[in-house]
């Protein structure tokens, strides 16, 4: 095994491959697959094969810590990338910066995680804040919604993004409600009444997971949803997996939901090699974008080690905040003033999508929509 | 006024899927002195079965309800024959048997089914406007029908054919019973595999509404305890009036309290119960 | 029809049954006497196969039936009132009554039996839907008698018959039991020596697990050493 | 004590103390995981195995434990030391009034309300999530000075030692003979004056105490505490090791927890599987071997000699 | 003095009136036997005295204190001993650690030492010294009985309650049992309320008799007295006008 350690370099990967959000663990896995292809058939990094070791974190924050913990301190993996929970994002980042080894961000919003300014942690992802002030509210703002009804779950990003929702529908003069629902709750009935009661023309869904597929199924069958209102689901990916059409239905039609894919819109070169090498591997259209970040991240991590020239943790953290990589999203830069959010935060360009008879639709930014947006 | 009454009506509904559930629990206890922990499991089963031959098997709906009931029929028995037997007599036994049973099937379905929600088709879509008032889902409707039609089916069973004659007598008194001719441990047997269908039945009829994950089996099991212990161990009766109680207080508390502590009522109520009534509300008898 | 032969019975260590033999005959009524804890629930359970015997025989129409299940011996043709009569409270007297026809032969002639048994105990036909539970003891004596003839056994077996009854229920109930025996045999276990010498063809004296005495029951009766012999004097 | 397990004990404590210096940091984190489960299964051993009572609340309180040292020193900055102290007392008060509450009807009654009771915890954690952090975890302290694994080995160390020795002595004691009299014949044993529901509901404040010490000292050494703690998973494990090793021995619990700590190591190549192993072994030893390893043991040397 | 007095006490399971009005005195120092057919109460009588069953209506008052409401441990801590009918040893604790059970309740400030030392004493008096290590399951029938007399002995008690030690033992046995009974008695200074279907022994031994029948106190009186009452030879002979058909 020591015999192996010496002919590649190792870099961990943390992220939920079981409990309620394990579908994420299986779109990095395909990302996974992909950028290994990718970068070893380019050589690899530092004149090594790449190799990475997935390891589960259940969604689960302390077992996200033990798991981050066990990849550095177990396996020697010089980088950590992945995470798609910011709950477990926000405890793993402890142990990271802790143990000196630079950790790559993929898909947790949460702003506090570049907020708190560690060393040793990046995020080549979305935050709360880019998301809601760089697209929901300009959205909502765009297409003139009047009253809008919040849903969060009770978790770090749900309620971190709920807060950022609230600031900005205030300061734009929109009414709204917000109601703290449980990640795992099933039955909806009771929330829905109190929504319906309240009226809005939209209703943020900031819940993630399958949870979100029993709200909008429910939302339909008590009449909000499109009836009344349209919904649109802040995470993105629950809306993509097989299981939405299953559960939803018909009440699908019409949803919107945020995402950073789409077939219609590449950003760049690698968008669309992507895309080739996944559906040649996988006999299928990329669905869940997770598997795209998570691809991104690696690509973004093996540059920077190449760039460093060693897996001295200081000299990659320097050479990431160098970065200058053009991934599938986009032109990675990493910020570097110290003291808010962005600071080692790079947020790529994101679509609000809409399902229109089962066809994703691409709604906002206008500039790169492909069909209007139907409110019935 | 029109938030209560559906937030009743919605307690009615879940509360008669909570009562068919509990009534496996209820018959189980009530003839074999034993606490099925892996009671929920055996719904979740059922759930993912009716769906898979569903989907896998491109069954219609009704066949493939009829398989998965004949699927948890005949697992219940094998877990009867051969975990279960060997702890009669023992209750603390056999809840430690079957406390690690849910776990090992809860991790089975992982492996089987996956993480991922799974349900069969709804047997009707859309939504009826209930009392000109409010909307509400017809699959729901459908789904309370079939389950109070499936319980009136088994009190009848239980009261009016020689299977449930000889099946109360057994839990009433089972050497009794032994001297009268009937074979106590095929009625054992039988009802444990029966306890298991009404906890599958309760999964057929719910997942349309709300699909399985591997998890949601131990939330099945604990909300039919706490139905079984309201309602009292020894009483059918009390299964049903304890599964529409606690639809009941279950829904009136997310409405007026929060949604958050919606399964907490339910323990509440049964930590209540134990302490002022131990016997529950039509039970006689106390177990030991 | 039924033989116990030389039957050893033990409790953990302590030894209840001493060897005991006895024999049940066609349309035979058979009374076991004896004072408390002489032994004679646990023959008894013995011969239902409630407790497993350690050495001995019993045959039942010349089968082996020691180390059957009870509801295989059920299945033979023997019934039983067990002490404490054991109704099912929680059941109403028809379903009780039912409960003893369970058996598939039983069962075939339900009708007729029901019949048969609510001329012979005709308070029960008013208390059909009355939960058993709820009926006085004598009453439910007669539902127990009652339950165990719904099996059209061939052989019956009454343990305590008249224990906890008041006298006149007691005579009452032995007035049905001499019309029943005409199909029957009766194997009663009585403390009441007196009364079921008086109703019984033949008896058996258990005194701490042994028969010390047995005689036509006219015989016995006219002894005056049994009378002491129970007082222990 | 007889002397081979005296000098058993001893082997294994010096052992113990030059463990840190043995192995990596990675295996020191699953040691000191390991002492915890040895303090939650022989405490709640002294429940199940010395007093006969199936509790599902174990895992609650040291939930209790850990939340209420954690909150305070997240609030209110109050050391850890004395955050676990008042978990203790906050879980002794709690068992008391839960176990003035069931243990009188005992048996299945018990352990569906401590059930209850276990549930009503985690969904008051969950759902206070103002207070609780929820499921997204309570980041906590260190349990003094800088974060050391060694330390919180030896502290842990220090706990199990003392618990261990401490649960001996109570077992030695009127006490303990009036715990196992009560597993016996509870009428019995009232019978010559032995009052059964105060010798229970003393062996359950202990155990409850216990737990909220152990999960306490847990919580500050994994930074982090999530409702993952007071879980019925958590649960599942404690009784696991405890079965697996042997109920009502003094060495069963913690073989039975250092034994599946340890597979669990192994069986990591399992990943999402690994419980399901470990159910599958609990299942085989509570069905097959209820005696557990111990028992086992104990009965294989009594046969060869 | 007067140690035991029962006022009017009633119980009933049910419908079963297991006990009606029962109302007796034990004097210290007496031994009473109680005697009665299967199921008259005697049994649950022991059981509303030693607290284990709680009656209906009625008093049990004991050295001048009303105990009626009192828990089993505490009864037995005022000086109330007793043994079972069906035996019930700790199985699993040796036949030392049973009667230490007892012993750490009633000799609390003894040390462990001095109560080891009773217990040996106990275990000896009722004949069990070669087997104090022995697992009280392993025990024959016989000398787990005997065990419950030790363990019941150990609570110190003034009363004693014995529910049918003799029962089940040959007669050479059953004398050996009278021996040590009335052994015990003036060793230990005991007064003894006692159930015992042997006539022999209970007619031999007793000051005084009181004989239940379906929950009633039908007689009492001494042994010659009970033995010659019309109503006691009813209740074991039968009532004759029941059998004139
Ligand atoms: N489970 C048991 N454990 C120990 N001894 C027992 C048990 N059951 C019965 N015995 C003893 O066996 C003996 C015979 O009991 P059995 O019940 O057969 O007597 P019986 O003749 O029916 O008396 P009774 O008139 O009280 O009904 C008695 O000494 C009794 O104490
Ligand atoms: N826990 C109980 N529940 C219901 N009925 C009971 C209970 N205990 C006793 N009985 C009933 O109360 C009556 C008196 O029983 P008890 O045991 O006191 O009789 P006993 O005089 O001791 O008889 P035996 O000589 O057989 O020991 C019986 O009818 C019995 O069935
Ligand atoms: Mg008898
Ligand atoms: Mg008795």
């Amino acid at each position: 095994q020591s015999w192996a350690a010496e002919e590649t370099i190792k870099i961990g990967v943390v992220g939920p491959r079981t409990g309620t959000a394990a579908a994420t663990g299986k779109a990095f896995q395909e990302g996974i697959e992909l950028a290994l292809d990718r970068i070893n058939k380019a050589g690899g990094v530092l004149g090594k094969k790449l190799e990475v070791i997935f390891e589960d974190t259940a969604g689960d924050p302390a077992k996200a810590a033990s798991a981050i913990e066990k990849l550095i301190t177990h396996d020697k993996v010089v980088m950590v990338v992945g995470e798609s929970h910011s709950s477990a994002a926000l405890a793993e980042i402890d142990v990271a910066n802790r143990l000196k080894v630079p950790f790559i961000i993929a898909e947790a919003w949460h702003d506090d995680i570049t907020k708190k300014n560690y060393k040793y942690v990046f995020r080549a992802g979305p935050c709360n804040s880019g998301v809601v002030n760089g697209y929901i509210l300009g959205f909502i703002k765009d297409y003139g919604f009047k009253k809008v009804a919040i849903v969060a779950e009770n978790t770090d990003w749900g309620l971190g993004i709920k807060e950022l929702a609230e600031k900005g529908l205030k300061k734009a003069g929109i009414t709204y409600t917000s109601l703290v629902t449980e990640r795992k709750s099933q039955d909806h009935y009771a929330e829905l009444n109190k929504i319906k009661k309240f009226g809005p023309d939209l209703i943020l869904a900031f819940v993630y997971g399958f949870g979100v597929h029993y709200f909008i199924a429910q939302a339909n069958e008590v009449g909000i949803v499109p009836q009344t209102a349209l919904i649109l689901e802040g995470a993105g990916p629950p809306s993509l997996w097989p299981e939405f059409w299953k559960t939803v239905g018909d009440a699908g039609n019409l949803e919107l939901f945020v995402s950073r894919m789409h077939p219609a819109v590449t950003f760049t070169k690698v968008a669309k090699e992507f895309r080739e090498a996944y559906k040649k591997k996988f006999h299928k259209p990329p669905t869940d974008y997770k598997s795209r970040s998570i691809f991104d991240v690696l690509l973004i991590a093996a540059d920077a080690l190449n760039r460093a020239g060693s897996t001295n943790p200081d000299k990659i953290v320097e050479a990431l905040e160098n970065t200058n990589l053009t991934v599938s999203s986009g032109v990675v830069r990493f910020g570097t003033t110290k003291g808010t959010y962005a600071y080692h935060q790079w947020q790529p360009p994101m679509l609000i999508i809409q399902w229109q008879d089962r066809k994703q639709v691409v709604v906002y930014p206008k500039d790169v929509a492909t069909g209007k947006l139907r409110k019935q | 006024m029109v938030d209560l009454l559906l937030y009743l009506t919605n307690g009615i509904v879940m509360g008669t899927s909570y009562a068919l559930c509990a009534l496996g629990v209820a018959l189980v206890v009530g003839v074999m002195r034993v606490i099925n922990f892996a009671h929920g499991e055996f719904y979740v089963l059922a759930g993912y079965l009716s769906a898979t031959f569903a989907s896998a098997l491109h069954l219609g709906i009704f066949p493939s309800i009829a398989m998965s009931i004949l699927c948890v029929f005949f697992v219940g028995l094998v877990v009867e024959r051969f975990l279960i037997r060997p702890t009669y007599g023992n209750e603390m036994y056999s809840l430690i048997i079957t406390f690690i049973l849910y776990i090992i099937v809860e991790n089975l379905y992982l492996f089987i089914f996956g993480p991922y929600p799974q349900k069969p088709p709804n047997w009707v879509s859309g939504s009826q406007n209930l009392f000109g008032l409010f909307y509400y889902g017809n699959q729901r409707l459908v789904s309370f029908v079939t389950a109070a039609l499936l319980i009136s089916i088994f009190l009848v069973v239980l009261h009016k054919t020689w299977l449930g004659r000889v099946i109360r007598a057994v839990a009433i008194d089972r050497e009794m019973a032994s001297l009268l001719g009937v074979n106590p441990t095929r009625i054992n047997f039988f009802s444990f595999g029966l306890g298991c269908v009404l906890a599958g039945a309760a999964g057929i009829v719910l997942t349309p509404i709300f699909p399985v994950v591997p998890t949601v089996g131990v939330g099945i099991s604990l909300t039919a305890f706490v139905v079984v212990v309201l309602g009292g161990m020894d009483s059918f009766l009390g299964a049903v009036v304890g599964g529409l109680i606690l639809g009941i207080v279950e829904n009136l508390g997310v409405a007026y309290i929060s949604s958050g502590y919606k399964h907490l009522f339910g323990f509440v109520i049964l930590i209540l119960v134990l302490f002022l009534k131990p016997t529950g509300l039509f039970g006689h008898r106390q177990f030991q | 029809m039924l033989v116990v032969h030389n039957v050893h019975l033990d409790i953990g260590e302590n030894l209840i049954l001493k060897g005991i033999s006895l024999q049940v005959g066609k349309g035979e009524r058979i009374a076991v006497l004896g004072a408390n804890g002489a032994g004679k629930t646990s023959l008894i359970k013995a011969i239902m196969g409630l407790l497993p015997i350690k050495s001995g025989q019993i045959l039942f129409n010349g089968k082996k039936i020691h180390s059957l299940p009870p509801y295989e011996i059920a299945e033979l043709g023997i019934a039983c009132v067990p002490e404490g009569r054991r109704v099912f409270a929680d059941m109403t007297v028809k379903d009780n009554l039912l409960m003893g026809a369970y058996l598939p032969h039983a069962r075939n002639k339900i009708k007729e039996t029901i019949d048969q048994v609510l001329s012979l105990f005709p308070i029960l036909k008013e208390r059909m839907n009355q939960r058993a539970g709820t009926l006085s003891g004598g009453e439910q004596q007669m539902l127990a008698i009652g339950r165990a003839m719904m099996s059209r056994p061939q052989l019956l077996i009454i343990d305590e018959l008249s224990l906890g009854l008041a006298p006149v229920v007691v005579q009452e109930i032995y007035r049905v039991i001499s019309k029943l025996s005409e199909d029957v045999s009766l194997l009663i276990v009585e403390q009441n020596v007196e009364i079921a010498l008086n109703n019984t063809n033949f008896a058996y004296i258990l005194e701490v697990g042994s028969v010390v005495r047995k005689g036509k029951s006219s015989d016995l009766l006219r002894d005056p050493s049994i009378k002491e012999a129970y007082l222990g004097m | 004590m007889k002397r081979a397990n005296l000098v058993s004990w001893c082997i294994a404590f010096v052992v113990a103390l030059i463990l840190p210096f043995l192995v990596s940091d990675y295996w020191l984190h699953s040691l000191i995981s390991g002492l915890f489960y040895v303090l939650m299964a022989s405490s709640w051993n002294l429940i199940a195995g010395y007093t006969g009572q199936v509790s599902f609340a174990h895992a609650a309180f040291a939930g209790i434990g850990c939340y209420t040292s954690g909150i305070l020193a997240v609030k209110f900055g109050i050391p850890p030391f004395f955050g676990i102290l008042t978990g203790i007392i906050l879980a002794a008060l709690l068992s008391l009034t839960l176990g003035a509450l069931c243990i009188r009807m005992g048996g299945i009654y018990l352990s569906l309300t401590t059930l209850g009771f276990s549930e009503i915890v985690r969904i008051i954690i969950q759902n206070e999530y103002k207070i609780t952090r929820g499921t997204m975890g309570l980041k906590v302290p260190f349990l003094f000075g800088n974060y050391s694994k060694i330390t919180a080995f030896y502290i842990m160390l220090a706990a199990v030692v003392l618990v261990l020795v401490g649960i001996y002595f109570v077992l030695k004691s009127d006490l303990g003979l009036q715990f196992r009299a009560v597993q016996n014949d509870e009428i019995a044993a009232a019978s010559v004056g032995v009052p059964v529901v105060f010798v229970r509901l003393t062996a359950f404040v202990m155990a409850g105490s216990l737990a909220a010490l152990a999960g306490g000292l847990y919580g500050h050494y994994l930074l982090l505490i999530t409702p993952h703690i007071p879980s019925l998973d958590t649960m599942f494990l404690v009784l696991a090791m405890t079965v697996i090793g042997g109920m009502g021995t003094m060495a069963g619990p913690v073989v039975g927890a250092l034994f599946l700590e340890i597979l669990s190591e192994y069986i990591r190549v399992y990943g999402e599987f690994h419980v399901l192993v470990f159910a599958i072994v609990a299942m085989i030893f509570a069905r097959f071997f209820p005696q557990g390893i111990v028992g086992f043991m104990g009965n294989l040397i009594k046969q060869k000699t | 003095m007067l140690l035991l007095e029962l006022n009017e006490v009633s119980k009933s399971f049910g419908g079963v009136k297991a006990l009606e009005n029962v109302t007796a005195e034990v004097q210290e120092g007496e031994i009473v036997g109680l005697i009665g057919p299967n199921g008259a109460g005697k049994t649950t009588l022991f059981n509303v005295i030693a607290g284990v069953i709680k009656c209906d209506r009625g008093k049990v008052k004991f050295a001048g204190k009303d105990i009626t409401k009192y828990p089993t441990h505490k009864i037995s801590t005022l000086g109330i001993g007793r043994t079972f009918q069906i035996v019930r040893p700790f199985a699993t604790m040796s036949c030392l650690e049973n009667v230490l059970v007892a012993l750490s309740i009633s000799e609390k400030s003894r040390s462990k030492n001095e109560r080891i030392e009773k217990a040996q004493e106990l275990l000896e008096t009722v004949g069990l010294a070669e087997k104090e290590q022995t697992p009280a399951g392993n025990l024959n029938l016989i000398d787990k009985k005997r065990l419950e007399l030790a363990r019941a002995l150990a609570t110190n008690p003034r009363l004693l309650l014995l529910d049918e030690v003799i029962g089940g033992l040959n007669s050479y046995e059953v004398g050996e049992a009278i021996a040590l009974i009335d052994k015990l008695r003036k060793n230990f200074k005991l007064t003894i309320l006692w159930i015992e279907h042997v006539m022999k022994a209970i007619m031999q031994l007793s000051d005084r008799i009181l004989v239940l029948d379906q929950g009633k106190l039908i007689c009492e009186g001494t042994p010659e007295e009970v033995s010659h009452d019309a109503r006691v030879i009813r209740a074991y002979l039968g009532d004759s006008s029941a059998s004139s058909s």
